[in-house]
């Protein structure tokens, strides 16, 4: 009867889950503001908070992104590749290629029937592919990062973005919006030029079905529907698409658990930073 | 720059002794050269031309240096980031090869400096050369390279040696391989004739002909250890590979390398024998594709250390050829032929297994099918160089295809060469730790494919 | 053939430009073969000798690349991985024969692993040697022969001498008449600017020499006489380096006060500079022709004199194309990752600043989308220039 | 007679009024997204600080990404040419120009008087002022302070990112790892310098430098350019109007050159009137 805490600890967002023997008991997000220590904190509150426990119930920590380190409990730090596929194969089983959008990468994950990584691709030298540009942009045109997809299924003709570059596309997307383009078409075109991206890393990996889409971008139905449309294939969204890394994590410290009794050599590492 | 705060990993991975000693070659050859300078001998800057006109370059009296092997010692001892800094502001585009962009920011430094090495130029520099021995074969670096460097040294004549690299289908085409021998034979005679009158001596053909002898015969032995190498666990690793490789890619000739790898067979054998493995608890084996990043090698014994990676072989180029059959030498006498057979056999010698397995070109990638059987490799680390390109254009392709055809996943993990900067460790290591799934998986994989080993 | 309201000359040009496959495609209905060909090496002669239309299979800029990233790596030369990128993507899914070639490291690596990924139903790699002397010649003509027996196979007939002389003559008379065209930019302001000259040049590599020679006299004798031609600008450019093979970019050129005035690419003078010598057996003048003729840096020049004579030795020709068109500034065109031409720039650059010539370096991504922030450098450099 | 600079930079429109002596009066404002109407604004403010009227203008040449954008301009020559001639008026011993704008970043070599040789960096926000920007607001300081604030720093921190986005990231791991401000901007600043030098290094930088443009007002980044390229750097007075002033040095030349007739024709042509195919409301 033991509890376990998956973490997600992530640029934008920090996530947290509670599992039991395999059960997802709850979860909490919080957006990390730079302030890792006190996003960690306020997500396990909420996730503890809605069931009642304690930290002093939790048996074991799994962490993966950016932040974990600033975990001031002990816990497995585990590679995030490994948690968004076996925590998106746990929501959808029948998952075998996962594209995840995340605020500081994108990456096209390859899933066995086991939930296990088969391959793996992430795009991460510059923000040009990643999901950031998506809030970059929602902060020009003042919309909420939520409505960008509606807004864009209603575009007629998308703008042409001439730069990669998040920076500069934040910048060429004010001047669209002075030369009269309508936010419509400026986040369609703007879509247009994440999806073209993130579909060449598709395309390098091959895509098996079915095909689950997680992370940030994952809520953005215009995006995912350029995508389909790149990609010609359906996409599956998990209920939440926010939580696949944390639930990832909870599950395979549990499988380490088992191993730890084994190979006592597995390192634990613990938040030192605070 | 990220470079400068990035800390250089001392440990180097390496599990032999003999593998520790090798760093002794290297030192020869730059040692020799600046020698060959006092006492007035002519230098050459060379390519590895696989052997092709290092032989007759030694035979006639030429000390060789390789700029090639200079650029992995500057990078390896840190010294390489001023030269590439100034290859930059002579102009030359940044996506050059590394070792070439680290020579000419060398070369320019030697020329201002009126060819005296400079102050603390890593392993006392490269001595001044006579000429520049470039090669056609494997990428087109490796003739322009050398023409660019004229642009420093302007009396110093360039001379490619060209090699055929004909398709796969090409080179099984009715009398193509004779053919070719005889062009690389004529072409050898131009060779010859070059040298002579660039250095007023003849060569001596029967000194020739004893160093071809002494190379195939430090080429056979170091093809030995390669075999050993299949062993499970595995006696060797990678980091000691690119030790070992020295003697037999630069100076195969030379008696001391066949007495060096004597040394190398024994403790190797001894290992296999008492099947003592060169990491503790080898669980995973790995075909490494490409150079390594000589700036970070501490980064396999990790690999070792956390996931049980042994690198059991790497990229076929940089091995010793395999045993040509006896009879092909029949009737053959004349060393320049033999000189010809020994290169354009080795570019050649894995187009069988390229047909086999129907992937093209024969050189390069063909090799991995074998090794994935023979060495019962679990995966390929493939490492792209940012600065070698021309070697990274067939990576993917093998990577497909080697998961395709044997169930053998690849994992690609961008790197360089010389420039730390593209070389990103803590990415690395979060790959790695998912490839081991990927390598479980492809296990059943290859298990129901009927392919186990 | 002849039809009243058919196009002719430029605007015949632009129409066979912006439909690049459509003439290959109707003389494959009408049970023509095909031949598509890597760079400028794999002899066209010989392939007009067997009936085949040889086509030069290039890239796209304005195609963004997907499906290659699957195969090729980034750090490819980037045309390259545009045309392999079309080739899985079935652009030239009507070809019947493929000849890759060793241009350069790109080409040759990219020839395999097409072959091995898009299925033609006869291919050859044609192995070229990177230097140009002795025995050079001869193993070359070697893997010509082997070439022709590919294609002879092919076509299912042999090759003749007679119709391989007469596919010679019909190809250098093509190159005369290039040649032609390029001297009608003789005048300030040139009687035809780049974009028009591109045109053509891609016109004739996508359509029977016989055609390709009937449209370029047209285009020349239209050009002598008419009233609109191009402006007078500041700049008259030599371009010396990668290949440009999309109108958008030499349209942005011109329109940064530049005039085109000759190109020294593998899409501009450098398969029509010579004619081949119409030797006894034509092959090897074929050889020679395309191993000594073809001026690019992928063949290695002999350097055993000073770097000076050395630069002469390769670049004089620059230095008569300079002095003929009164050029006064060269753009040195690389596309990203060309290795070749890469190694060359700061010998060109010596070598044409010693002749009092601006030299502009742009390292280009071959994409129209990245083509705009280049107009900012073409038109600093015209004000060097004026 | 009097000759009009109008620089439009992507963040930042500078206006130059000179004879043939003397700059007469400078003009600096934020560029918003209508240039047109805004070339049009600065201009009259600058000439009512001359109470002069367009018509004592003989000659305006425009510059800048938006140099197109100005219809009253009787040339436009691009930033490059004019930052030389800019900077070689007040410096002549000058080789190596240095501009670090808003939106890209330039290395200009200079052989009296004459442009021999150019890079430029205008794909990536690294190594351009945007970069700056960007991490000030991260850090909530104001971006003419970072500078100063920087040279406090005791140990710099590395800033491994090249990409802004992620720069801005990294910032935000240090300050929640407890990196004070200083060493941080100390370390952007070091990455910041190092991307440029990386790029102007190709044109080989040579005495006398000189560093101008938005970049070249934040001493931090000037001394870690300092640092990189090894000797001092020269900062003119006004970093920001150089080209500007570059431009109408090359106004007054451009008046010698036409005649009398073909001038005035010009200055009746001038149309002056903010025609804009933008929107009208203003977007900030």
């Amino acid at each position: 009867m033991s509890f376990i805490v998956g973490l997600d600890i992530g640029s934008a967002l920090s996530k947290a889950v509670i599992m039991q023997d395999g059960t997802l008991l709850s979860s909490g997000i919080s957006p990390s503001e730079g302030n890792f220590l006190s996003a960690i904190n306020s997500v396990l509150q909420e996730a503890l908070g809605k069931t009642k426990l304690a930290m002093s119930d939790i048996d074991l920590i799994g962490a993966c992104g950016l932040g974990a380190s600033f975990i001031p409990h002990s816990f497995h730090k585990i590679s995030e590749i490994l948690c968004q596929s076996r925590g998106t194969s746990y929501l959808l089983p029948t998952v075998r290629t996962l594209i995840e959008i995340g605020n500081q990468s994108s990456r096209i994950i390859k899933i066995t029937r086991q939930g296990k990584v088969a391959d793996s691709l992430v795009s991460d030298k510059c923000a040009a592919g990643s999901g950031r540009i998506l809030q970059i942009v929602a902060k020009v045109l003042k919309v909420d990062l939520k409505d960008m997809g509606q807004l864009s299924l209603k575009s007629t003709q998308p703008v042409k973005f001439t730069t990669g570059c998040a920076v500069f596309l934040e910048t060429e997307a004010i001047s669209r919006v002075a030369e009269g383009a309508s936010k419509e078409n400026i986040i369609a075109g703007l879509h247009q030029a994440l999806t073209a991206r993130i579909a060449a890393m598709a395309h390098r990996m091959g895509l098996e079905e079915d095909c689950v889409i997680t992370g940030g971008g994952a809520e953005n139905s215009g995006l995912v529907k350029i995508m389909e449309e790149k990609l010609g294939k359906t996409l599956l969204v998990p209920d939440n698409p926010l939580i696949t890394g944390a639930i990832g994590a909870a599950l395979i410290v549990t499988e380490k658990k088992v191993n730890l009794k084994k190979e006592e050599n597995h390192a634990i590492e613990t938040g030192c930073h605070c | 720059m990220k470079t400068e705060n990035k800390k250089i990993k001392k440990k180097s991975g390496k599990t032999l002794q003999t593998a520790r000693e090798a760093g002794y070659f290297a030192k020869k050859m730059l040692k020799n050269a600046l020698q060959a300078q006092e006492e007035g001998r002519p230098i050459g800057w060379s390519m590895v031309t696989w052997w092709q006109g290092e032989l007759i370059a030694r035979a006639i009296g030429v000390e060789l240096v390789f700029p090639e092997n200079y650029g992995a010692f500057c990078a390896a001892t840190g010294g390489a980031e001023k030269h590439l800094e100034i290859s930059d502001s002579e102009g030359y585009p940044t996506t050059l090869c590394g070792y070439s962009r680290n020579s000419i920011g060398y070369a320019k430094l030697l020329s201002d400096n009126n060819f005296v090495p400079y102050e603390g130029a890593p392993g006392g520099g490269l001595a001044k050369p006579k000429f520049f021995l470039a090669a056609g074969v494997a990428c087109d670096a490796r003739y322009k390279w050398f023409q660019a460097l004229k642009r420093y040294f302007t009396e110093a004549p360039v001379w490619t040696i060209d090699l055929p690299m004909p398709g796969t289908k090409e080179f099984f085409m009715k009398g193509n391989k004779e053919l070719s021998l005889k062009y690389i034979v004529n072409h050898l005679k131009d060779y010859v004739a070059f040298l002579e009158n660039l250095l007023g001596t003849k060569l001596d053909y029967d000194r020739l002909d004893e160093n071809v002898d002494q190379a195939f015969k430090t080429l056979a032995l170091a093809h030995e250890v390669d075999v050993l190498r299949r062993a499970v666990p595995s006696p060797m690793v990678g980091a000691d590979f690119w030790s070992i490789m020295i003697p037999h890619l630069y100076l195969p000739d030379d008696p001391e390398s066949y007495e060096f790898y004597e040394k190398v067979y024994a403790e190797v054998k001894q290992r296999v024998d008492n099947k003592i493995g060169a990491i503790p608890n080898e669980k995973y084996r790995l075909m490494f594709a490409e150079l390594p990043p000589w700036h970070s090698l501490g980064f396999f014994g990790e690999l070792a250390e956390r996931f049980g990676m042994a690198i059991v072989i790497e990229s076929w180029n940089y091995h010793a050829i395999l045993p040509i059959p006896e009879e092909e030498f029949e009737g053959v006498t004349d060393p320049l032929e033999k000189v010809a057979m020994l290169t354009y056999y080795k570019w050649t010698e894995y187009n069988k297994v390229a047909v086999e397995y129907d992937v093209d070109p024969g050189f390069f990638m063909a090799a991995y099918f074998q090794f994935a059987k023979d060495y019962k490799t679990d995966g390929l680390l493939a490492h792209p160089l940012m600065s070698c390109r021309p070697a990274t254009y067939t990576l993917l392709h093998t990577k497909n295809t080697l998961e395709n055809k044997l169930k053998v996943p690849g994992v690609v993990i961008d790197g360089d060469i010389i420039d730390l900067r593209v070389f990103n460790e803590k990415e690395a290591f979060s790959k790695m730790e998912a490839f081991v799934e990927t390598m479980d998986h492809y296990r059943e994989e290859r298990k129901k494919a009927g392919i186990a080993w | 053939m002849k039809d009243v309201n058919k196009k002719t000359g430029l605007a015949r040009a632009k129409d066979i430009y912006d439909h690049r496959n459509k003439r290959a495609r109707e003389l494959k209905a009408e049970g023509k073969k095909i031949v598509g060909y890597f760079c400028c090496f794999p002899p066209v002669e010989i392939m007009t000798a067997l009936d085949f239309l040889p086509i030069r299979l290039l890239g796209d800029m304005d195609e963004p690349i997907t499906v290659a990233d699957g195969y090729l790596p980034t750090v490819m030369c980037i045309f390259y991985r545009s045309t392999f990128d079309l080739g899985m993507k079935g652009r030239f899914n009507f070809i019947d024969g493929f000849i890759g070639s060793h241009a350069c490291d790109a080409a040759e690596r990219t020839s395999y692993i097409w072959s091995n990924y898009i299925k033609t139903p006869c291919n050859f790699f044609l192995d070229l040697p990177h230097v140009d002397k002795g025995e050079a010649v001869n193993y070359f003509k070697v893997q010509l022969n082997y070439l022709k027996e590919t294609l002879e196979g092919l076509a299912g007939k042999k090759l003749g001498i007679e119709p391989l002389k007469e596919a010679i003559s019909l190809h250098n008379k093509q190159r005369k008449l290039v040649r032609e065209l390029y001297y009608l930019r003789k005048p300030d302001p040139p009687l035809i600017n780049g974009s028009e000259v591109l045109q053509v040049i891609i016109s004739i590599m996508m359509i029977p020499v016989e055609e390709g020679n009937e449209l370029l006299q047209e285009v020349i004798d239209e050009v002598k006489t008419r009233r609109d031609i191009p402006d007078k600008k500041i700049g008259r450019l030599l371009i010396w380096g990668s290949l440009i093979d999309n109108i958008k970019f030499t349209d942005l050129i011109e329109s940064s006060g530049l005039n085109i005035i000759v190109e020294d690419t593998a899409t501009g003078t450098r398969p029509f500079w010579h004619d081949i010598e119409e030797t006894e057996d034509p092959l090897v003048g074929v050889a020679r022709h395309y191993l000594q003729e073809v001026k690019c840096p992928r063949t290695f020049a002999e350097t055993d004199t000073s770097y000076r004579e050395d630069l002469e030795n390769r670049y004089s020709y620059l230095k008569d194309f300079a002095k003929y068109w009164k050029i006064n500034g060269v753009f040195g065109n690389i596309i990203r990752n060309c290795d070749i031409h890469g190694y060359e720039v700061p010998a060109v650059k010596d070598y044409l600043e010693s002749l009092g010539l601006p030299v502009l370096i742009i390292e280009q991504d071959y994409s129209t989308a990245s083509l705009e922030p280049l107009r900012t450098r073409f038109q600093a450099f015209s004000e060097t220039i004026g | 007679m009097f000759y009009a600079g109008l620089d439009i930079g992507s963040t930042i429109t500078k206006v130059v009024i000179k004879n043939e002596r003397k700059i007469c009066t400078t003009v600096i404002k934020p560029t918003g997204a209508e240039h047109r109407r805004l070339a049009n604004e600065i201009m009259e403010e600058a000439l009512s600080k001359l109470n002069l009227s367009t018509a004592n203008i003989s000659y305006i040449v425009a510059t800048g990404y938006g140099r197109i954008n100005v219809p009253f301009a009787d040339k436009q020559v691009t930033e490059i040419t004019c930052h030389m001639r800019g900077i070689n008026w007040l410096f002549p011993n000058v080789k190596t120009i240095i501009d670090i704008g808003g939106q890209d970043s330039k290395g200009i070599k200079v052989d009296n008087g004459k442009l021999v040789n150019f890079v430029m960096n205008d794909k990536c926000a690294a190594g351009t002022g945007r970069f700056l920007e960007v991490i000030s607001d991260v850090l909530g300081v104001k971006l003419e302070d970072i500078g100063e604030i920087s040279l406090q720093s005791t140990q710099p921190t590395n800033i491994s990112s090249i990409c802004t986005v992620f720069a801005e990231q990294e910032t935000l791991l240090q300050l929640s790892k407890g990196t004070s401000v200083e060493d941080i901007l100390a370390g952007i600043h070091k990455a910041n310098a190092s991307r440029i030098y990386s790029m102007v290094k190709k044109i080989k930088v040579e005495k006398d430098v000189a560093i101008t443009g938005g970049g070249a007002k934040n001493i931090g980044l000037c001394r870690a350019l300092e640092e990189r390229i090894g000797f001092p750097v020269i900062v003119p007075p006004e970093p920001l109007i150089t080209g500007a002033l570059g431009a109408a040095l090359i106004a007054s030349e451009e008046t010698k050159k036409i005649g009398e007739k073909e001038l005035t024709e010009k200055q009746l042509n001038r149309r002056w009137e903010a025609v804009t195919f933008f929107d009208e409301k203003p977007t900030k």
